[in-house]
């Protein structure tokens, strides 16, 4: 069984993860293996209803029953985690490619198609969650690609502008 | 006494904490699920629930005649609109008037007077409340603005007419900013709010947001329960609130003379339901009236907390006639400190909405810690709605008790699968100026504490959140 | 401060209350579970699980030898005896003397003086502290205790020497019960306390329970937290407990002078910790000093919500030598009432144990309730164990309005799989003496609301409860 | 499918449940039928994770989540609910029959078979629950069976004294 953790910077950990035996009193190990690390123990149990993981059976934390099969997890930010297998057409966005990262409509659109744009200028205003944020460039160049209209409802990971350097 | 039915206008943390009074008085609570809501936890604490069509907040909890018609079809006695959504609205409460069903608000006139920015200062004014100076109506242009902004000086505060919860408002600091930033607040006063009226006025610099909880009833009786500091803000909605107010402090004639000045201004409008009275205290301890919102409101818990009363079961008390719990002003006392923590779905850093669905949930609290919230395994937190899910409120002996206590809840507090503002929390918590209570509402942009949020845990904590998966997997498996 | 690893030598609610405590303040928490407790729940507030080999109580939780072989290994620095097992046993503080641990309880010797009855007598005496007319020392015989008896007047009480929470106490009526009470006294005290010692003083009609909590530190601090009236006992033990106590009322004289007669005696044997003396107050309100119970009380919540002082987190660094949250008396203040229900394993009517396994557990409560209890879907009530599995207690303005609360988190608290005296605590809460605040320690026996507990619900109930199994089921199936 | 539910003094319930269909806002239909009030149609409904019965979908009430195979549930006396099947060799011992109904321990023996003993004499003394409890004679007779030994450790259901009427 291999991990994928695909963080929101693109940064990526992956590790090998196999189940061991039970324990004589109710808890089961696993054995987790990494490049960097080396193998590493831990051992998991259930107690009133709730799990908790340790790798000394002495020392326990809870971990909070994970209940989807998309395993999004936060640490902090908000990881994906890919059980098993590494999903295709995943991948981030440079800083000249601006994709939404939550649903939203376009409220205004200050930029055009071969326009000249600076880091930090405001390109587009995006209504979400009744707020309205501002869209900026991240870096120098010229936009390539206007993919959105004033009005217009997006949904998550639409790209709406490219700039190129 | 016989029991009422009491239909609940909202959703959320909001709607269970009305539910939970509704039925302590022994009254049927009646709660809403939309189409985009099918697993609505609030229905925990509801004893019917009805099924309101649609999915957008236009269609379902904004849409007065799905709601009426809901009231006449199931027999309700009175509605509780919670905070936001229908709570500040003038003709929901007259067809409500006319359906002959009681509103568990304040009257109409107090809403009316209260929820216009410039009417409620042109009432201060008349009561001798205090008022920031600025314009005295609406303003219509970037250029009438420009004018009135000459006139009281830099810098000033641009906000909608409507508005509320920091909403639609703007500080600009000279006339070369005001042309763009008039534009976006009357957008964001007309989208939000369905009113694009602006006001101006002087903007106070390292001011505190101090506010006093009424209660009131229709027999006369206008109470303070104390005021809630609450300058911890970010875009102008509060974060972190406290009661006490830190900056009050142990200064006893200041608190009597703010929560005097409130109920003056409650009397003014005869106010008759819970209610809050906004000031902005300044360096020099003088204060202005702000604003009054005419709801139940966000932060109601801590003063809760720290006095014993019960907000809600007083407020549909007042509402249905009957006698409240509280009788006299001098059986509401303060003892000890609390400190509520809004819990949102936002990004800890950029501290921007970060809507998905939460796939993990645990609290493991010390004593001493209430959480009123929303959040279950599988809950969606959508677009539409606020990204508020929950409130950390802690409540101790004295003010450090207190931190120490939230700041424990805070480690104990673990939601997965969507970004939250906990690890902000945390830092805010840990941090120097805030423990000494040395505060304005410049505090998140001057110490900057979005900074200090830990980007990333060890490698470690990844390989156990990945094994909280596999645990899972096991189980389902397995049956458990 | 260096964090502290602090064993817990207990289980159940109040190892989760302490575990809490030892958290908050930054220490370890290090808790045991035992062969016949695999699944202990109080473990979920524990960083450091320890298993203590074998099934019953003289194996494991007062296995002296057991218990300090772990605080070895386990490099303890303190250790927290919560009640019962041997939080009161000088024999085990001496140990842990010797072992360079802390005991987080108060010095050796007052354990000793207190926790012998006829020793306590002799030291309330001579620090001025009225007591309850009574053999001065141990009887050893039947015969012995008649000439007590009759030289103070019938009714008496026999009570075990190391007994305490009810155990092995009986009432005697007149001189022909006697001799089968005293043997089955003499019996209980050597099962339960490895003592046979036996007293018999005078019995107080019409009695009220009432008693102080202490804070006490090594510094000379001795402050109190006023007072509990926990007069509702079935069988010498406290069902329900509130504070402030109805019978005192408005009388502040009387508060302050029970108050202060509690603190003498504290002061009197140097006490160090937290603790709680207990009186028993007549009619003409008059009050006898009973016993000092030199640990934490299962009570003790009630005052933590009346006062808003944590008793744990100050009892924790009393005995660590560091500051207590708590600085002086004045900061002390009651602000609204609080009740406690001791929910019980136990037959509602009968009031007898009912152990079992709950096999369906749910809490929809008003605002305002504290649920200390190691209760969840599994748990199993042993024999062994006491069959107090949870306190629920209500927080509020005033009495009236506590009762309210607490009688909506009785309707909404479920506990499937076991008997329990949910329905007897709704009878009391109901009943109109209790609600006027008028009943001593004899109102189980004059009310009989165990009476008026309804024997069977609806046939409607039946169907929900077999549906809710089928649910199971089904949910079972499709993996849910 | 059908339940038999017998209560601690040999009362019995019994009705026929069968599970419906599937409603459109995710309740699930149940028909429970009996003697005495003909059928009844119930919804299940299943709410972040809590479960909830009604009769009309409008008026729902929480059903905690029943967890194991026994099926003991309470309605202020517990009760034992036997799914699908009525268990062989069930019954309620007379009230000259002494079963205990919680594990404990002989503290004392206070009378012998042949025994002529009345209504409420104090027959043995069990330690259960650290309690001394008074085991009675519930008729007035003659000692038949006396099962027990002082001192002895008894499970739950054991026969300890029978007295013939």
């Amino acid at each position: 069984m291999r991990y994928y953790i695909i963080n929101a910077e693109g940064k990526e950990v992956y590790f090998d993860v196999s189940t061991g035996k039970q324990t004589r009193d109710g808890a089961v190990g696993f054995e987790v293996k990494t490049e960097s690390d080396g193998t590493k123990n831990y051992y998991m149990k259930s107690l009133a209803g709730k799990n908790y993981i340790s790798q000394d059976m002495i020392s326990w934390e809870k971990a909070p029953k994970i209940s989807n099969n998309k395993g999004v997890v936060n640490i902090n930010e908000s990881l994906n985690v890919y059980r098993g297998f590494k999903p295709s057409g995943l991948g981030q966005g440079s800083a000249g490619t601006l994709v939404t990262d939550m649903p939203g409509k376009v409220v205004k659109l200050l930029t055009a198609e071969g326009a000249m744009v600076q880091q930090g200028d405001t390109l587009l205003i995006l209504e979400a969650m009744k707020m309205e944020n501002e869209i900026k460039a991240g870096v120098d160049g010229v936009v390539k690609i206007v993919n959105v209209k004033e009005g217009q409802n997006l949904d998550s990971g639409h790209l709406m502008i490219e700039i190129e350097e | 006494m016989k029991a009422k039915r009491i239909l609940i206008c909202n959703r959320g943390e909001i709607a269970i904490r009305v539910a939970k009074a509704a039925r302590e008085l022994g009254h049927v609570a009646v709660g809403f699920w939309t189409d985009s809501e099918p697993q609505a936890s609030h229905l925990e604490y509801c004893d019917e629930w009805i099924h309101l069509k649609g999915s957008s907040n236009a269609e379902t909890y904004l849409n007065m005649d799905q709601i009426l018609k809901v009231i006449r079809e199931r027999g309700i006695d009175a509605v509780h609109p919670g905070y936001g959504f229908l709570s500040e609205n003038t003709t929901f409460c007259k067809k409500l008037e006319d359906a002959k069903v009681i509103f568990i608000g304040p009257h109409p006139e107090a809403i009316y007077k209260m929820g216009d920015k410039a009417v409620s200062k042109q009432m201060a004014k008349e009561a001798g409340v205090p008022v920031v100076p600025g314009s005295t109506g609406e303003i219509e242009s970037a250029e009438e603005a420009a004018v009135v902004a000459k006139e009281i000086g830099y810098p000033v505060l641009l906000k909608a007419v409507a508005g509320g919860g920091g909403k639609g408002m703007r500080i600009v600091e000279s006339e070369k900013d005001l042309s763009k930033n008039f534009d976006a607040v009357r957008r964001e006063a007309q989208s939000s709010f369905g009113n694009p009226g602006v006001l101006v006025e002087k903007f106070i610099v390292n001011p505190h947001h101090i506010e006093v909880q009424i209660l009131a009833d229709n027999k006369g009786n206008v109470f303070h329960c104390f005021e809630r500091e609450c300058s911890i803000q970010r875009r102008h909605q509060k974060i972190i609130e406290e009661a006490p107010s830190p900056f009050i402090g142990e200064d006893e004639d200041l608190r009597q003379k703010i929560c005097s000045t409130a109920v003056k201004l409650a009397k003014a409008v005869n106010y008759n339901s819970a209610g809050t009275v906004e000031f902005i205290m300044g360096e020099d301890k003088s204060f202005y009236f702000l604003e009054m919102n005419t709801r139940i409101q966000v932060e109601h818990p801590i003063t809760e907390q720290v006095t014993g009363v019960d907000l809600l079961t007083n407020m549909i008390q007042a509402a249905l006639g009957e006698p409240m719990d509280i009788n006299s002003q001098e059986e509401i006392k303060i003892n000890g400190h609390a400190i509520e923590c809004r819990v949102c779905s936002e990004d800890a850093v950029t501290m921007l909405p970060a809507p998905g669905q939460v796939n993990g949930f645990e609290c493991t609290f010390p004593q001493g810690i209430r959480f009123d919230h929303c959040i279950y395994n599988g809950l969606e937190v959508k677009p539409d709605f606020d990204p508020m899910i929950g409130k950390l409120i802690g409540y101790g002996h004295n003010r450090a008790v207190v931190i120490r206590k939230v700041r424990g809840a805070l480690r104990g507090l673990v939601i997965e699968g969507i970004k939250t503002n906990v690890a902000l929390h945390q830092v805010i918590l840990a941090e120097e100026s805030f423990q000494r209570g040395l505060y304005t509402t410049n505090y998140i942009n001057e110490v900057q504490p979005q900074e200090k949020v830990e980007e990333l845990k060890s490698v470690e904590s990844l390989y156990k959140k990945a094994l909280a998966i596999e645990i899972n997997a096991i189980q389902e498996r397995r049956g458990l």
